[in-house]
């Protein structure tokens, strides 16, 4: 096992995550894209922290992300749904009234 | 403030002059500035209008005047007497007396600037030697100008001097300046009387007489400076006094202008003369620098042309004389008191007043032509001339005063000093006395035209008539009239007769200056001819206004008459002022008094050592022949032929210029005053001075580059030198356009009459060369504004800010509101970012 | 009492104003005659502190700074709250509180719409304070402050009170100072840590010389010897267009003409009569004293900017047909003049500028003013349609034609003061710069004074002279100058002959005070070691040499430096060698 | 099990200092008791809580006042003995500080916003002391995890209160925008941050630091890692490129929420960036130097250019931070240069963190103060307000005068020190960004003046009533505070620089003294 397989795959799911990010107009793909993103993180700092001999912290950060993410996941299905409830949409291409 | 003037020579030799009018002479100018104050601020509410307080005023300061005159004979006449043993004098050396000379500055304002007193006794062997050897004719020892200076402000650790400064040249202009406006109060009080703003006129008449005596008691060049714009703006508002009508304002303007396109010359030039002298203002510093050759010639060559532009415009010489007739716009008193007897005669006086300068900038002595005597003598020919054709009696007299002011530069510049310090005086009289007639005249028929209104005058104004033919018979400068005397000097002093009669003792061989000045006596006595009979003579023409208030024509009242009458007594007996030496075996006593007052000895060390012409019989007879002949033609044509020809007494008949095509031609040309006016004037007066202004310019650029470069060695660095080319270059192509439109126009100038030629020169390469480079200013200014500055500059500026708001609201576009855009640019950045630093580090 | 002017005087006479405004600000709108008693009387109470310092001042050490106050202010950047008064501050100083009350007094009869005096004087009094600040701060900070409070003020009575266009031009008068000053900001920073106070000739008589200093006085006295060239130039640079644009110079002039035109009268009396001298105040007092070396190298830029500023103000003024805007490009022709005499670096020349910062003061301040006046009688300034004011109020024709035969420079009265002298001073520029080229701006800028002349005269002209026009024939409101008028204009036009009669009012002043801001003071030369070996003057002539235990003899006995006091480097001594061969050549 | 976990990892509890932690305890206590009131009282608390959350805030500066009489500023303390990981400094002590004080006026403004919109209080200000918690930790987070935590418990309440106008779909737009912008910024720094964990082999910043100078590390992802790490901060200080979701989330949040993003979420963003350079990447002065260079010159051009052409006030003021940030990050872009630039810059970001919050902070005051009459922040409804309001036009002519920078308003001063440490840096880059940092303070007033000339010189609207605005007394008491504040500074800068003259954080021990 080489470090940078684990850093190859932590990329390509970051990169996996940004697209969705920037292409999905549903806004809880990009909720989900996110998600990826925070996962290539976690992968990167377990891989990172066994290869370094610095697992403990590494882990530590990892499951600080892990649970923060869950609230942040919270907070924005909470405001999509708001969303939803105004505007019954969730295409994030309608949202746009406020610009210029 | 060290006073080391005073020449090395061994025959210096002057007597410190002293007297309480002479160092206190600061008040006669301080009273009439007070009583300008107190006219201007209760003069309304006076019976007379205030024309009593300057009256009064000027009648103090007119016998101050003359007491102080009394104190200046006085010294000399202690000086004259004077011998080593019995009187102090000086001997100068360079004088380490500038500690003492400090000393006496702190202590007083006044102090007297011969601080070499008593400080030679060891060496008056050779002050004996010196005594002896002065100069033949005089063995006085000299007296020397008397100065009261204080401190007036002081810049860069430098004090500098307001203060007087008095001697012959002082007292005579004190003298002629209080005596012409003591008659010229009196005679206006009835001459404007009932004008709406009497009290305005008797206050600037305070106010003029106050600057001009403060120009003529100036101390140093700064104050002259002073007097001299203060002069002028007196003269701009009385020219300008009925300013209801455009032509008048207009006129006024033109005056005012034209003298500040000089006024470049007289500033550079006192400012050269300030550096060049070692950071002096003092008139007799400056000169004695001048004479003593510590002064760079260059450079007094520099100043005495800048001043030179300066007089030109002051004293109406050609080609900046044309405001002087226009100035005749105002009343006729102001034109007898300024434009003919004491304003106009500042540059002359400024002149005299710095000859050490001009003799030895211009190199007067020994030479044949120069500057001075150049325009001098072309002024007094083109006055001379344009005199012929006017129909208005004042604007004769005008052109006549151009004239005689040339005349006056001619001596000048010939070296006959104090002629033209003479004529200055006697030409004040007998000028004055023909324009407060020609006034008095006018007040009667309630015109100038002497060919629609005037004619047989002499009937209904015998005093007037005889007056005026006194001061006629003057300027003509017939024996034994005062401008006889004058003239006579003059002429003897160009030395030019010695072509014919041997050793003169002149200054120089100035020939030409002589015949031009011959023949300017001709023009004059013809001219003169001319007005007497249009205006005195035939029948009365005037009368056709119908105004039924008017009636026939009536002789003046008193107070413009006695004016008259003292100024033609005068100018009957001032040539007696200075007789000629020698003249019918009258001792020296009675010979040359004038000179003898008023022109300081070469011993003060403040006036160059100038040669005296011998007296001519032969000149004087030669040139009284030549008037006579004019007079006489003149008179057979007029008062013969014009008489007889006429077809009624009360119209005139065609000249000859109306019959002769080549006489007519010419009689265009002067009718267009030689077409200068044309050139000046865009139509208006702002126009004029633009394009005076930029004549000016590049004549003064070039000249005064030339000049700097020249004492610079032409050792320039690169952007100066870039500067000057541009200057040169522009001057150059001003001179380039118009010798090419001359030279294509040759050949139409042979074939083509006179008028034709002269119409096509004015039009195509004067005008065309000089409004090339700035037609009209005006013009320049607009498109400057409008496309420089409201174009390029302020347009940059606004088109920075526009350019800041559209960039603004190109910018806001960016902020589409779309949520994922938004990301886009986000990551698109951080990527750009972080790309960039990994390639670079 | 005297004791007290010491401590208090510049202070009070700086903050009075302001106090008045607060004061005025916690008034109810509706007192108008309260707040114009209010206004007018705190102007005056500062007018007589000023009066007073003015009789207190010792004229004999004009030269000096005098009734230094020096405390702390903000010490993290060593800023000092540092005021002073001397010779060249206190003319312009007296002429901030003499203007400021006549303007108020003036104001009272002729309120610009949409009237609202108290907000109107109340800003007229804050502008007061931040003159007179900047005119007498000694502490680059503190000068900066005060040189924008002015700013705001402006701005508004600009924008509110004044004509059409007055939203464009209020605005482009703000940027563009705001530009020059933040860039003049710049400049004073990059001072503040390249010149050394120690460095300072006056290190031993100033409370705090520390290294790092914006301390005026210590600057203008050798801190700044050991910046190099390069440095100085720049620095230089900044400070040219901060206070070049405030002049306004030549081409930083367009605000100018806009802002005078707009401006209520008032307004355009105050910033010519004193706003202006900001920038002028500016070089005279900072860039040239702080920077010689780089002035000098500036001043065939600054000289040419002010002929060009000459001529081309005046070729402005030809061609506009309002009369006010006529008047204001008449300001940049007549700064021109004053920059000019700046540019010689000369005494002669500074003080020819200051004298003219003053006179250009007190002329085209009355010329406003009458400007004003005509505009409030004839509801318009285009000069095609005015005429016959002489016949129609005649004593408000004569000031003007006074006013513009003072403009114009009539010997005999103030404006003469400041043009003849500068043009005097270019002809023998310092040693180092090349007369060659101020003589031909000399002769340019004589060219000026023909082309005021004309423009001048020919405004004379078309509003003063001939009839009436028919429009205003009869028209009853035009009356001859009001009794308010007469108070706030006869001390202008008194002083304007004053002056002229006796200019020793003034350069009397500030001779010493420009003098002592032109010399270089006398440099320590140290050797390799550090050691101090000689002493060497402004002209470069050694004045001591040490001794053999490294001590100078000076006149108030020997001093063998202790460490503080050795700090001038050799790169001062290589400065000065230089400035020798440059004025050797 | 946790024990045995505990004993397995070897983990000995370290010792704790109470007190360095004390503010953040208070200021934990007071958020649980605005929630219980609620909790407890129901409807009957609505009308206690902001006073309560207000008291409570007060509360919170005894024991960063006590830290302070214990000389923390010359004498750092460690929350943990013997870790970095949370250090309590002068620094660190100033910006707690002016967090508590900000949420203070952030309280005064919302006060009666809040109470008459019918919405939840309690959750109001319960979120906005969550939020301020978590600024306030990161002032003293010396590690990647404290940071991080820090990060998301200052915004996750933050994007809620964007949202807090639940039922206008605009705050929701807002609230959204923000919320996806920020998680997708948090989530590319945690990539960032991985990758400098996996490069140094610790999370601590000054370990991270020494990692990265001993020169070992590849610089590609070092670069990379900083750059993110960076970019997650410039997105919540709202740097150009990462500014775009400002205008619209302020635009939609209510005004005080966008106010306290504006400031406070600003400030927090602030303080991280410096911590981080300061102490984590001091050695990688190559690599943040040009990066804050960049986004330096770009946000303030570009804020300034863009802020010229709004029409909405909030948006204005949103564009006008954008520029403020900018002469921030300029500060710090040279910081690197040598200690002593170092020194300068971190006072005079301090310094003008202190001043914008109170300029600010007032700006809004005024716009919230007029907006209560006009019901819009568009520029219009601010024309002829000095003829109706003077009192206002007057504050915000303060505020605005502030913002661009003119004597004698606290704002020049905060400009005097970015130009300061810029020139004290003396390279060229900096005589560069001072030159476009002068430009663009004339650029600024373009708008500013804009503002104040409809203010000062147009007529009033006829579209609402123009009578004087009455203010309740607790947005009153803001604008007096603020507008006293903004005028003191700028009079008296030694009012400030008596707090933010602070040494830099960790920079000491980091390069050894």
């Amino acid at each position: 096992m080489y470090l940078v397989q684990f850093l190859i795959l932590s990329s390509v799911l970051f990169c996996i995550g940004v697209y969705g990010v920037l292409a999905r107009r549903n806004a809880v793909l990009v909720l989900m894209s996110i998600e990826l993103i925070l996962n290539a993180v976690n992968i990167n700092l377990i891989a990172f922290g066994a290869f370094n001999g610095a697992a403990i912290p590494a882990e530590v950060f990892a499951l600080f992300i892990i649970a923060v993410a869950a609230a942040e996941v919270g907070v924005g299905l909470a405001l999509v749904l708001t969303i939803y409830r105004n505007s019954k949409n969730i295409d994030l291409h309608q949202v746009d009234l406020l610009k210029g | 403030m060290s006073t080391t003037y005073l020449a090395t020579e061994a025959s210096n030799l002057a007597v410190e002059a002293s007297g309480f009018f002479l160092e206190n002479v600061w008040i006669i100018p301080a009273i009439m500035a007070a009583s300008f104050v107190v006219i201007l601020g209760f003069g309304k509410r006076m019976p007379r209008g205030g024309s009593e307080v300057g009256i009064a005023a000027v009648a103090v300061c007119f016998v101050l005047a003359l007491l102080t005159a009394g104190q200046w004979i006085g010294q000399v006449n202690e000086a004259a007497a004077c011998t080593p043993e019995t009187c102090d004098y000086i001997v100068d050396e360079h004088h380490d007396a500038e500690a003492d000379a400090d000393e006496h500055h702190d202590e007083e304002g006044a102090f007297q600037v011969d601080t070499g007193v008593g400080s030679s006794d060891g060496e008056s062997a050779s002050a004996l030697t010196a005594f002896t050897e002065a100069e033949e004719g005089s063995t006085a020892a000299a007296a020397k100008a008397v100065v009261s200076e204080r401190t007036w402000w002081s810049n860069g650790g430098i004090n500098f001097t307001v203060g007087t400064m008095v001697d012959g040249l002082t007292v005579t202009l004190l003298v002629v300046v209080t005596l012409v406006s003591l008659l010229v109060h009196i005679y206006s009080t009835d001459y404007v009387a009932g004008d709406r703003r009497f009290t305005h006129y008797f206050g600037f008449l305070s106010l003029f007489t106050a600057a001009m005596l403060f120009f003529v008691t100036s101390a140093n060049v700064l104050q002259m400076i002073v007097g001299w714009e203060l002069v002028g703006v007196c003269s701009f508002a009385l020219i300008g006094h009925w300013w209801e009508e455009q032509p008048n304002s207009d006129a006024a303007l033109k005056a005012f202008l034209t003298n500040r396109v000089g006024d470049i010359g007289l500033l550079i030039g006192m400012i050269v003369l300030f550096f060049a002298s070692d950071e002096k203002w003092g008139i007799i510093e400056i000169n004695a620098g001048a004479i003593e050759g510590t002064t760079s010639h260059t450079l007094l060559l520099i100043a005495s042309l800048c001043l030179l532009a300066a007089v030109m415009s002051k004293s109406g010489q050609f080609f900046l004389h044309t405001w002087l007739p226009d100035a005749m716009a105002g009343p006729t008193p102001v034109s007898a008191l300024i434009h003919a007897a004491t304003m106009v005669v500042a540059g002359v006086y400024l002149i005299a007043r710095l000859y050490g300068v001009f003799f030895h900038g211009l190199s007067i002595g020994g030479s044949s032509i120069n500057a001075l005597a150049v325009i001098g003598a072309v002024t007094t020919l083109v006055g001379a001339s344009l005199a012929f054709v006017q129909d208005d009696i004042k604007k004769v007299l005008a052109y006549s005063t151009i004239s005689q002011l040339g005349y006056m530069t001619l001596a000048l510049g010939v070296g006959a000093w104090t002629a033209a310090v003479f004529h200055l005086t006697t030409h004040a009289l007998f000028k004055a006395c023909l324009f407060l007639g020609a006034g008095s005249v006018s007040h009667a028929v309630h015109s100038f035209d002497m060919k629609k209104d005037m004619g047989g005058m002499r009937k209904f104004m015998p005093t007037t008539y005889k007056t005026f033919l006194i001061g006629s018979i003057a300027l003509a400068g017939l024996p034994p009239l005062a401008g006889f005397w004058s003239k006579d000097e003059i002429l003897a002093g160009t030395g030019g007769w010695g072509f014919f009669e041997g050793e003169s003792h002149a200054n120089g061989a100035y020939t030409i200056m002589l015949v031009m000045g011959m023949i300017t006596a001709a023009m004059t006595a013809a001219y003169m001819t001319r007005v007497m009979y249009l205006t005195f003579f035939g029948e009365f023409r005037g009368g056709h206004h119908d105004d039924a208030h008017h009636g026939d024509p009536h002789e003046s009242g008193p107070r413009i008459l006695w004016p008259l009458r003292i100024l033609a007594g005068l100018a009957v007996v001032a040539g007696l002022m200075n007789l000629p030496k020698g003249f019918l075996g009258l001792p020296s006593g009675w010979t040359l008094r004038f000179e003898h007052y008023v022109e300081p000895l070469a011993a003060t060390g403040y006036f160059p050592k100038i040669s005296h012409a011998d007296p001519s019989w032969s000149l004087a007879i030669f040139s009284t022949l030549v008037v006579a002949s004019a007079v006489g033609v003149a008179y057979y044509y007029y008062f013969v032929r014009v008489n007889a020809q006429s077809p009624s007494a009360t119209e005139l008949v065609n000249g000859p210029t109306e019959r002769s095509r080549l006489l007519k031609a010419g009689h265009t040309m002067l009718k267009n005053r030689y077409y200068l006016d044309h050139i000046y004037d865009g139509g208006e007066p702002v126009g004029a001075a633009g394009a005076n202004a930029m004549g000016t310019i590049f004549g003064a650029a070039a000249g005064l580059t030339l000049g700097f470069s020249l004492d610079n060695g032409l050792n320039q660095p690169f952007w100066p030198s870039v500067m000057w080319g541009v200057i040169l270059g522009l001057t150059i192509f001003t001179i380039v356009t118009a010798a090419l439109r001359t030279g294509m126009g040759i050949a139409s100038v042979v074939k083509q009459p006179m008028a034709n030629a002269a119409n096509w020169v004015h039009e195509n390469v004067i005008d065309a060369a000089v409004d090339e480079v700035g037609k009209n200013s005006v013009k320049t200014a607009d498109a400057l504004y409008k496309y420089i500055d409201q174009g390029v500059i302020d347009g940059s500026v606004n088109a920075a800010g526009r350019g800041s708001q559209g960039a603004g609201g190109e910018l806001r576009r960016w902020s589409t509101g779309k949520v994922q855009q938004y990301a886009t640019v986000m990551f698109a950045g951080a990527t750009l970012l972080a790309g960039l630093l990994i390639i670079v580090i | 009492m005297e004791a007290f002017l010491d401590d208090w005087g510049l202070t009070l006479v700086t903050f009075v104003p302001l106090v008045g405004a607060l004061v005025m600000m916690a008034t109810p709108k509706e007192e108008e005659s309260a707040h114009k008693m209010i206004a007018l009387g705190t102007s005056l109470i500062a007018a007589v502190f000023g009066v007073l310092l003015l009789f207190n001042f010792d004229y004999g050490d004009a030269g000096a700074l005098q009734f230094v106050v020096d405390k702390e202010w903000i010490n993290v950047i060593n800023s000092r709250y540092i005021v002073a008064l001397d010779g060249i501050s206190l003319p312009l100083l007296i002429l901030t509180l003499g203007v400021v009350p006549l303007c108020i007094i003036y104001s009272f009869g002729h309120f610009p719409e949409p009237h609202n005096p108290k907000a109107f004087l109340s800003l007229i009094l804050v502008l007061e304070t931040g003159m007179i600040g900047s005119f007498i701060a000694q502490d680059l900070i503190l000068f900066f402050v005060f040189f924008e409070v002015v700013l705001l003020p402006m701005f508004f009575l600009i924008g509110v009170w004044g004509g059409d266009d007055r939203r464009y031009a209020s605005l482009k008068f703000f940027l563009y100072t705001l530009f020059g000053s933040a860039l003049m900001l710049v400049s004073f920073l990059a001072l503040f840590f390249l010149a050394d106070g120690t460095n300072s000739t006056m290190a031993g008589d100033v409370v705090s010389a520390t290294e790092r200093t914006f301390d005026m006085r210590l600057l203008s006295t050798g801190a700044t010897a050991g910046i190099a060239r390069s440095a100085q130039l720049w620095v230089f640079g900044g400070m040219f267009i901060g206070f070049g644009v405030k002049v306004p110079m030549f081409p930083f002039h367009t605000w100018l003409p806009d802002a005078h035109t707009q401006a209520p009268t008032v307004g355009s009396v105050i910033l010519a009569a004193v706003l202006l001298k900001l920038g002028t105040y500016g070089f005279v007092r900072i860039a040239i004293p702080f920077l010689p070396e780089a002035a000098a190298a500036w001043a065939p830029v600054i000289g040419l900017l002010a002929v060009i500023g000459i001529i081309y103000g005046a070729l402005g003024c030809l061609a506009q047909t309002d009369m006010k805007r006529l008047i204001a490009f008449s300001s940049v022709a007549h700064m021109g003049f004053v920059m000019l005499g700046i540019s010689t670096l000369t005494d002669f020349g500074i003080n020819a500028a200051i004298f003219g910062m003053v006179a250009h003061g007190l002329i085209t301040g009355m010329l406003f003013f009458v400007a004003g006046s005509m505009k409030d009688r004839y509801h318009t300034l285009d000069m095609g349609r005015l005429g016959g004011l002489l016949l129609q109020a005649p004593k408000l024709g004569w000031i003007l034609a006074f006013a513009a035969m003072a403009s114009l420079g009539l010997p005999g009265l103030a404006g003469f003061w400041g043009e003849f002298p500068a043009i005097l001073a270019s002809y023998n520029p310092a040693a180092i710069l090349n007369e060659s080229v101020w003589r031909a701006f000399m002769v340019v800028a004589a060219l000026g004074t023909v082309l005021a002349a004309g423009y001048l005269l020919w405004m004379v002209q078309k509003t003063a002279f001939g009839n009436p026009t028919e429009e205003f024939a009869n028209d009853p409101h035009i009356r001859d100058v009001s009794k308010f008028e007469w108070i706030s204009w006869s001390p202008f036009l008194v002083l304007i002959v004053v002056f002229g009669f006796y200019p020793n009012a003034i350069f009397n002043l500030t001779d010493d005070a420009v003098i002592g801001s032109l010399e270089v003071e006398s440099v320590v030369v140290l050797n390799i070691d550090g050691d101090p070996i000689e002493v060497v003057n402004a002209n470069g002539d050694v004045i001591t040499v040490a001794n053999s235990s490294g001590c100078l003899e000076q006149e108030d006995g020997i001093d063998c430096f202790n460490n503080n006091r050795i700090k001038a480097e050799r790169a001062a001594a290589e400065r000065l060698a230089s400035l020798e061969t440059a004025s050797g050549n | 099990m946790l024990a045995a976990l505990l004993q397995q990892a070897d983990f000995v509890r370290p010792d704790i200092d109470w007190h360095a932690l004390a503010p953040e305890l208070t200021l934990l206590a007071v958020g649980a008791l605005v929630t219980l009131i609620d909790v407890v009282f129901l409807e009957k608390g609505r009308k206690i809580s902001p006073t309560i959350a207000g008291l409570g805030l007060l509360t919170v500066l005894i024991p960063i006042i006590t830290l302070a009489v214990d000389g923390v500023a010359s004498n750092p303390r460690q929350a943990f003995a013997g870790s970095d990981v949370y250090v309590v400094d002068g620094y660190s002590l100033i910006l707690k500080a002016l967090f508590v004080l900000i949420g203070y006026m952030v309280v005064l403004m919302s006060t009666d916003y809040i109470g008459e919109g019918d919405y939840w209080e309690s959750e109001y200000y319960g979120m906005l002391i969550s939020s301020l918690l978590g600024m306030v930790v990161m002032a003293s987070a010396r590690d990647l995890i404290t940071v991080f935590v820090a990060l998301e418990l200052l915004s996750i309440p933050a994007y809620l209160m964007a949202t807090w106008r639940k039922r206008d779909i605009r705050s929701n737009e807002a609230g959204l925008k923000y919320y996806l912008n920020g998680v997708f910024a948090s989530a590319l720094m945690l990539y960032g941050m991985s990758l400098l964990f996996g490069v140094t082999g610790s999370t601590v910043l000054s370990e991270i630091n020494a990692g990265l100078g001993d020169g070992t590390a590849s610089k590609p992802i070092v670069s990379l890692g900083v750059v993110l790490v960076i970019v997650g901060f410039a997105f919540k200080v709202s740097a150009v490129p990462f500014h775009l979701w400002a205008p619209d989330t302020y635009e939609g949040s209510p005004t005080p929420v966008a106010a306290f993003l504006a400031v406070a979420a600003k400030s927090a963003g602030f303080v991280a960036l410096m911590n981080l350079i300061f102490v984590g990447f001091w050695s990688q002065n190559e690599i943040y130097g040009p990066a804050l260079w960049i986004l330096a010159a770009l946000s303030m051009t570009i804020g300034n250019l863009t802020a010229l052409r709004q029409e909405n006030l909030v948006r204005l003021m949103a564009y006008s931070g954008v520029a403020q940030a900018g002469f921030m990050l300029a500060a710090l872009s040279v910081a690197g240069e040598s200690l002593d630039v170092a020194q300068t810059s971190v006072s005079a970001v301090v310094t003008y963190l202190i001043i914008y919050a109170a300029m600010n902070l007032g700006a809004f005051s005024v716009i919230l103060s007029v907006s209560r009459r006009t019901r819009t922040a568009h520029i219009r409804s601010f024309n002829g307000l000095f003829q109706w309001s003077p009192a206002l036009a007057i504050i915000m002519t303060v505020f605005l005068a502030s913002l661009a920078g003119i004597p004698p308003m606290g704002g020049w001063f905060a400009k005097f020190g970015v130009f300061s440490a810029l020139i004290e840096a003396d390279v060229w880059w900096a005589y560069v960004l001072a030159t476009l940092a002068a430009v663009n303070t004339v650029i600024a007033f373009g708008y500013y003046g804009k503002l104040a000339s409809r203010m000062w010189f147009e007529d009033a609207p006829t579209e609402f009533e123009t009578t004087p605005i009455r203010l309740p007394f607790a947005l009153q008491s803001a604008l007096v505070i603020t507008a006293t504040a903004t005028i003191a500074f700028g009079v008296y800068p030694g009012m400030i620089t008596h707090f933010s003259d602070i040494d830099v954080p960790g920079v000491a021990a980091a390069v050894g003294g």
